[in-house]
């Protein structure tokens, strides 16, 4: 009872995600139409969100009038200072925990209390500590992400290879050859996307670093937007911080190609 | 308990010219064999040659450019999965015990829960797994652990059992220790098999038939017969020594260079 | 309107102490009104709480966000509450001690300084505005969102002038950290610091109640007038009032201490809860001049004057 | 020239993080010594720090008093149902992310470009959208956890080991069962890491959430010491929101050990 | 350029009585072993019997519970590091190319750089990986990998070669090709090694001496002394065939044992 031969069936494929360009852009787009079409209909309410052509208005008379830059200026300048801040001396912190037993056995938890202080609820503090102006920004952006960046970069050492770790010993390098050639080197890419959560957090952070005594940035923009219930402006802002932070993992992934090429 | 029927009774394949492309990379050119019941074909091959390539659609796993795989003969009743594979990183459940790794491939068949448990507790038996029914994989050893996917492989009562380097991950000692499992259960009850491997050692101690497949894009070289039993291949047999070494003469080249080569930056 | 459960917003001030006594006092209860309150923060949200039905009433300043929500037809000014007037204590100038030492002591020299707003658009801001206007200086206006931020800002010296009720004030100025160097009240006569207000849909379509509201409302603000503004009431009365404000206002602290500050924030409420027109105006033309509203709105949009008399 | 024989240098060792009991402890205790010598001395001004005992005499007396869990019940209340309905659609939605094209093409972009909004910019619409009870806590919560949710979750499907998924084929498994037996449970352990971050962003954001309306709660409780800059109050409201979050995080190493046994 | 010295010249190694305990778990006992210069020492054993620690401590990355481990005779004068290891893994540093992570393990040392270029290009030349010396790792081949690891070993003129199965991450063609490759490293310039495997037919390859461990805590159970010269040693000479199924027979029980055994849960 031999059957004729017939062809094996297929049984794989899947589980393998396709990139489909243009669906992204796709569901923007539909989801502004639905918008638009819901507040020029009157389904939604002008109370519960601003019409998309309003904010485009609004985002074009904010160039036009020059005020963007304005805007943009402070808070990019307060971005980059406070997260050098924080992101130098988390990476600092963390290359130190990763190294040594006492500090890790000193600093980690000490990390972990501070991880979930949320940094407004210091705002009143901050303003004794450094004052109303820059200071208090720089610091509250270098405090946000200063943690992050701890907690990634000792994970990061703590995930180096230990037998590149052991070759280097094998063959009589120094301690801070190991260090600077091995260690760091194999932590950059741990680091490196830690950073790119460390900057997301930064930049959520400006509002509440722009809450106090700033006239100019994207954060007090949105505040005084918010205060005055001002939907158009409100979502302005709220674009523009979205765009920086697409903008930043970018940068971040160009950063990570450049370098780390040598990955596989 | 003995085991309920002979393995791979009656289930022949036949590959006919098949050839794949990714994308722009020929990796297999023109392949035609035969896999005869009851057989154990050996395939090796230089690194990157398409082995793998080969036996996923052997297995119904990816779909050939060109070219097709067709069963023949009729499958035993009680066998759920005709074609069935072993893979050489094992490929267990880490979360699932050894019992549970085996219950998985039973799960989404009809069967009631009593011919489940006496399915695995007669592969558990047969590869000497018994003991080890609830350890979790991370507990054993790569043989221990190579053993439990050969059990539940098994378990489903195969036609065709596709192995690709089952033994590659482990190391020498008890990759001899495996080959002898693997004779053992072959000569108590013969199944049919496509058994990839770069090991000619291996390859010599298993295959009824060994295809050598060239460089990339693989064609069939050569296919050497074996007509010793297994039950009487020994590391130190003239014969397959012989075979080895003229296995090893007609690759060593291809091997060098397949080595060589810069994987495309 | 008997039995409506109505929700109302306040903060714990004591300017806001008519509808504390109008409950307390059974006013609302009399009126038909089960009143419940639900206590802010600050002024901002509690106008978007009245946007979106959380509360039905409430008594605030005039903010931006306020006239904004107005513009999208969600809330409506319907009364006058806190009004600034000659001759009675109201909000006060401060500046920093350091200023103070500077030569800061009238608001003239106040040209060039930072000023302390919560937020654009509040009405510290608009006191700040027509002080400047009035004197021919400009102010530079720095936000801290919170009060309690101002205040730290101004005692540290980081800001250089404030406004704001006396009760607050001189407290501040009798530590010596800050300075008094002048009144609101003469700068923006018949100020109408605080409104009532309510959502567009109350005001139209649910006047009986509104008026319910309005005229407990108003009971509680002529007793309170009566006890600590006017003073023409027994020194028990007086006591039971402080006494009934406690309840809701400084009650962290122990009655004592709370007293002082009850008796000298108290500034008259409107009597019928009137509402002055003109100074309403006056404040809204203000924010459009400033951009901080948008041009379209009109007074018919933020006021229902239909409700008490205006002036 | 033979030498006499000597021993073969040792040259290994280091680079092994050693376990130091008591030493984070001691850097706590220590610290908290400073400061409360500092405070009294004089040298820390009572302007830049409360003095540690007065803040545990704080906590004290708000435990003694009941206030404690009359802040604490609705705040942990809020974080519960807040962050089980943001790590839930998280979860849901990160799944699907992980398992269909279509899903990812389209959300990814949406989750990155909602991720750098600052929760806080979009208080006021949450009032209108959500009530100012504890509907917008909730939604706030919801939402700062979602997205880091989702995030986690993809990756985790996509690191689940593929070879597994064609072994699951390979025996002709049902699709549903593939995703059930086989990625659902091998992406648990990035899911579990994901909700410790998704958590810790829940406790940070409970202060944002109780600044609209809310007269109790750890977050009200921290806000009103600030405006009143009343530090012993607002430090003793951090050290308890401090606690929390290394509460969680032991928590969920609690149930990584219950979930995960079988991790080598 | 020819290679300025014979590698291994003058340096013995010799174990006394070494035994390893970690915490509770005893892991080697009581070995004693002598490594002549310029041969080759197998080091075959059961899984998890020592083998690598025992390599660790020969060459100071682990210091031995008890016992030591003596070098005597004088490092030539252009030997930067004695006791050079290749691993397993190749543990070649991926951000560097061939060329870098060669120079690697010159850096540290007072050389001048052309005499750095020159180690460089001298090494590169005699495993044939002139042509890759720009190529990353993850361009290569495991085969080409573990040469380059080779070539970065012999950069530093070692004494003495300690190689921790240095084949068995390779597949059985490319294990092939690179024990003949260190054949003829050994041919033209004898090295000294200690060379721990899993594999006896590599151990009877490349042995001038074969220890076998008893299975944990490790024992020196055996020492097999070969005396055909390495470069007539081939696959199927029944000389070692014979040996190779003498150390099987004397493993195979002991290998089964190791195997089955259950990881401490
Ligand atoms: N999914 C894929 N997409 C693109 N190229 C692939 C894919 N899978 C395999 N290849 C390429 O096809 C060629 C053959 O791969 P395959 O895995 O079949 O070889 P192999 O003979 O099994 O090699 P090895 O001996 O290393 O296991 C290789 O060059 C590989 O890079
Ligand atoms: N750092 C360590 N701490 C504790 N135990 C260890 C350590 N390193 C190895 N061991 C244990 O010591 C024993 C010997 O380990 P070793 O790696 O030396 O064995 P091996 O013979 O090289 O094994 P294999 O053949 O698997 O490479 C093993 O049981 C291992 O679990
Ligand atoms: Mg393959
Ligand atoms: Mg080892």
């Amino acid at each position: 009872m031999h059957d004729a031969p017939r062809p094996v069936p297929f049984r794989g494929g899947g589980f393998r995600p396709q990139r489909l360009r243009g669906v992204g852009v796709a569901v923007f787009v539909v989801l502004i139409l639905l918008i638009e079409w819901g507040t020029r209909a009157g389904w939604i309410s002008s109370l519960t969100l601003p019409r998309p052509s309003d904010v485009v208005a609004t985002l074009v008379q904010l160039w036009k009038s020059g005020l963007f830059f304005q805007h943009v200026t402070p808070s990019l300048t307060r971005l980059a200072v406070g997260s050098a801040m924080g992101v130098l001396a988390g990476v600092a912190v963390g290359v130190m925990i990763g190294l040594f037993s006492l500090a890790r056995a000193g600093l980690v938890p000490l990390v972990a209390a501070l991880f979930p202080i949320p940094k407004i609820a210091l705002l009143p503090l901050f303003v004794i500590w450094f004052g109303i102006d820059e200071g208090s920004k720089y610091a509250l952006i270098a405090l946000g992400t200063f943690t992050p960046t701890v907690v990634a970069t000792f994970g990061a050492v703590d995930n180096v290879d230990r037998t590149l770790v052991r070759m280097g010993q094998s063959f009589g390098l120094r301690w801070w050859s190991i260090v600077r050639k091995i260690v760091l080197p194999g932590a950059l890419p741990g680091i490196l996307s830690g950073l790119r959560i460390s900057l997301s957090i930064g930049i959520i952070l400006l509002v509440a670093a722009e809450m106090l005594g700033a006239q100019y940035g994207i954060g007090a923009y949105i505040l005084e937007a918010g205060s005055l219930y001002d939907l158009e402006r409100l979502f302005a802002g709220v674009v523009i911080l979205s765009s920086l932070g697409v903008l930043v993992s970018w940068l971040i992934a160009q950063l990570e190609k450049r370098l780390l090429i040598w990955r596989s | 308990m003995a085991h309920p029927t002979i393995l791979g009774a009656g289930m022949d394949l036949k590959i006919e010219q098949l050839s794949h492309s990714y994308d722009t990379v020929n990796v297999l050119s023109d392949i035609s064999l035969q896999v005869p019941s009851g057989q154990i074909m050996c395939v090796v091959g230089p690194s990157g040659c398409g082995k793998s390539t080969l036996l996923r659609m052997i297995g119904g796993l990816e779909r050939p450019s060109a070219g097709q795989v067709l069963q023949s003969g009729d499958v035993p009743p009680d066998c759920l999965n005709p074609l069935t594979f072993v893979f050489q990183d094992f490929a267990l459940l880490p979360w699932r015990s050894v019992a549970g790794n085996i219950e998985l491939v039973l799960e989404d068949h009809p069967l009631d829960g009593a011919a489940r448990a006496a399915r695995v507790a007669d592969v558990l038996a047969r590869t000497n797994l018994s003991d080890f029914a609830k350890a979790l994989p991370r507990q054993l050893s790569g043989g221990m652990k190579q053993r439990v996917a050969i059990a539940r492989a098994m378990a489903v009562h195969p036609a065709v059992m596709l192995m690709d380097e089952p033994l590659s991950a482990l190391d020498a000692q008890t990759r001899e220790l495996l080959i002898d499992d693997l004779v053992g259960l072959w000569m108590r009850a013969p199944f049919t098999a496509v058994y990839v491997t770069h090991n000619l050692a291996e390859a010599v101690r298993l295959g009824h038939q060994i295809v050598v497949l060239s460089r990339r894009p693989g064609r069939v070289r050569e296919v050497m017969h074996l007509s010793t039993p297994l039950d009487q291949r020994s590391m130190a047999d003239p014969g397959l020594q012989a075979a080895q070494e003229r296995l090893w003469a007609l690759m060593r080249d291809e091997a060098l260079a397949a080595d060589k080569e810069l994987a495309h930056a | 309107a008997a039995n409506s459960k109505i929700t109302v917003g306040a903060l714990a001030f004591t300017s806001h102490a008519a509808s504390f006594v109008a409950f307390e006092r059974g006013y609302f209860a009399e009126a038909g009104l089960d009143v419940e309150f639900k206590f802010f923060q600050a002024a901002q949200p509690m106008a978007v709480a009245i946007a979106s039905g959380d509360a039905d009433y409430a008594v605030t300043a005039i903010s931006g966000g306020l006239i904004s929500l107005a513009e999208k037809g969600a809330t409506k000014v319907i009364g006058g509450a806190l009004s600034e007037e000659k001759g009675i204590d109201g909000q006060k100038i401060l500046v920093s001690d350091a200023a103070f030492k500077a030569g800061v002591t009238t608001p003239k020299a106040l040209d060039g300084k930072a000023w302390g707003v919560t937020q654009a658009g509040s009405s510290f801001h608009y006191m700040g505005a027509k002080i400047a206007a009035a004197e021919g200086i400009s102010l530079k206006y720095t936000p801290l969102q919170k009060t309690g931020a101002v205040i730290g800002a101004l005692k540290s010296g980081q800001i250089d002038g404030w406004s704001i009720v006396p009760h607050i004030a001189k407290p501040l100025a009798k530590s010596g950290a800050v300075h008094i160097i002048g009144d609101v009240a003469d700068y923006i006569p018949n100020y109408q610091v605080t409104t009532v207000f309510t959502s567009a849909a109350n005001a139209a379509n649910e006047r009986a109640k509104t008026q319910a509201f309005l005229a407990a409302f108003s009971k509680g603000a002529d007793d309170f007038n009566a006890a600590l503004v006017d003073k023409t009431t027994s020194a028990d009365e007086a006591e039971a009032m402080v006494k009934l404000i406690h309840k809701y206002v400084y009650t962290d602290r122990e009655y004592e201490k709370a007293k002082p500050s009850i008796v000298n924030g108290a500034m008259r409420i409107n009597k019928g809860a009137a509402l002055n027109m003109s100074s309403v105006n006056d404040q809204l033309s203000w924010f459009k001049s400033e951009g901080l509203v948008k041009d379209s709105i009109s007074m018919d949009m933020l006021v229902d004057g239909s409700y008490v008399s205006t002036t």
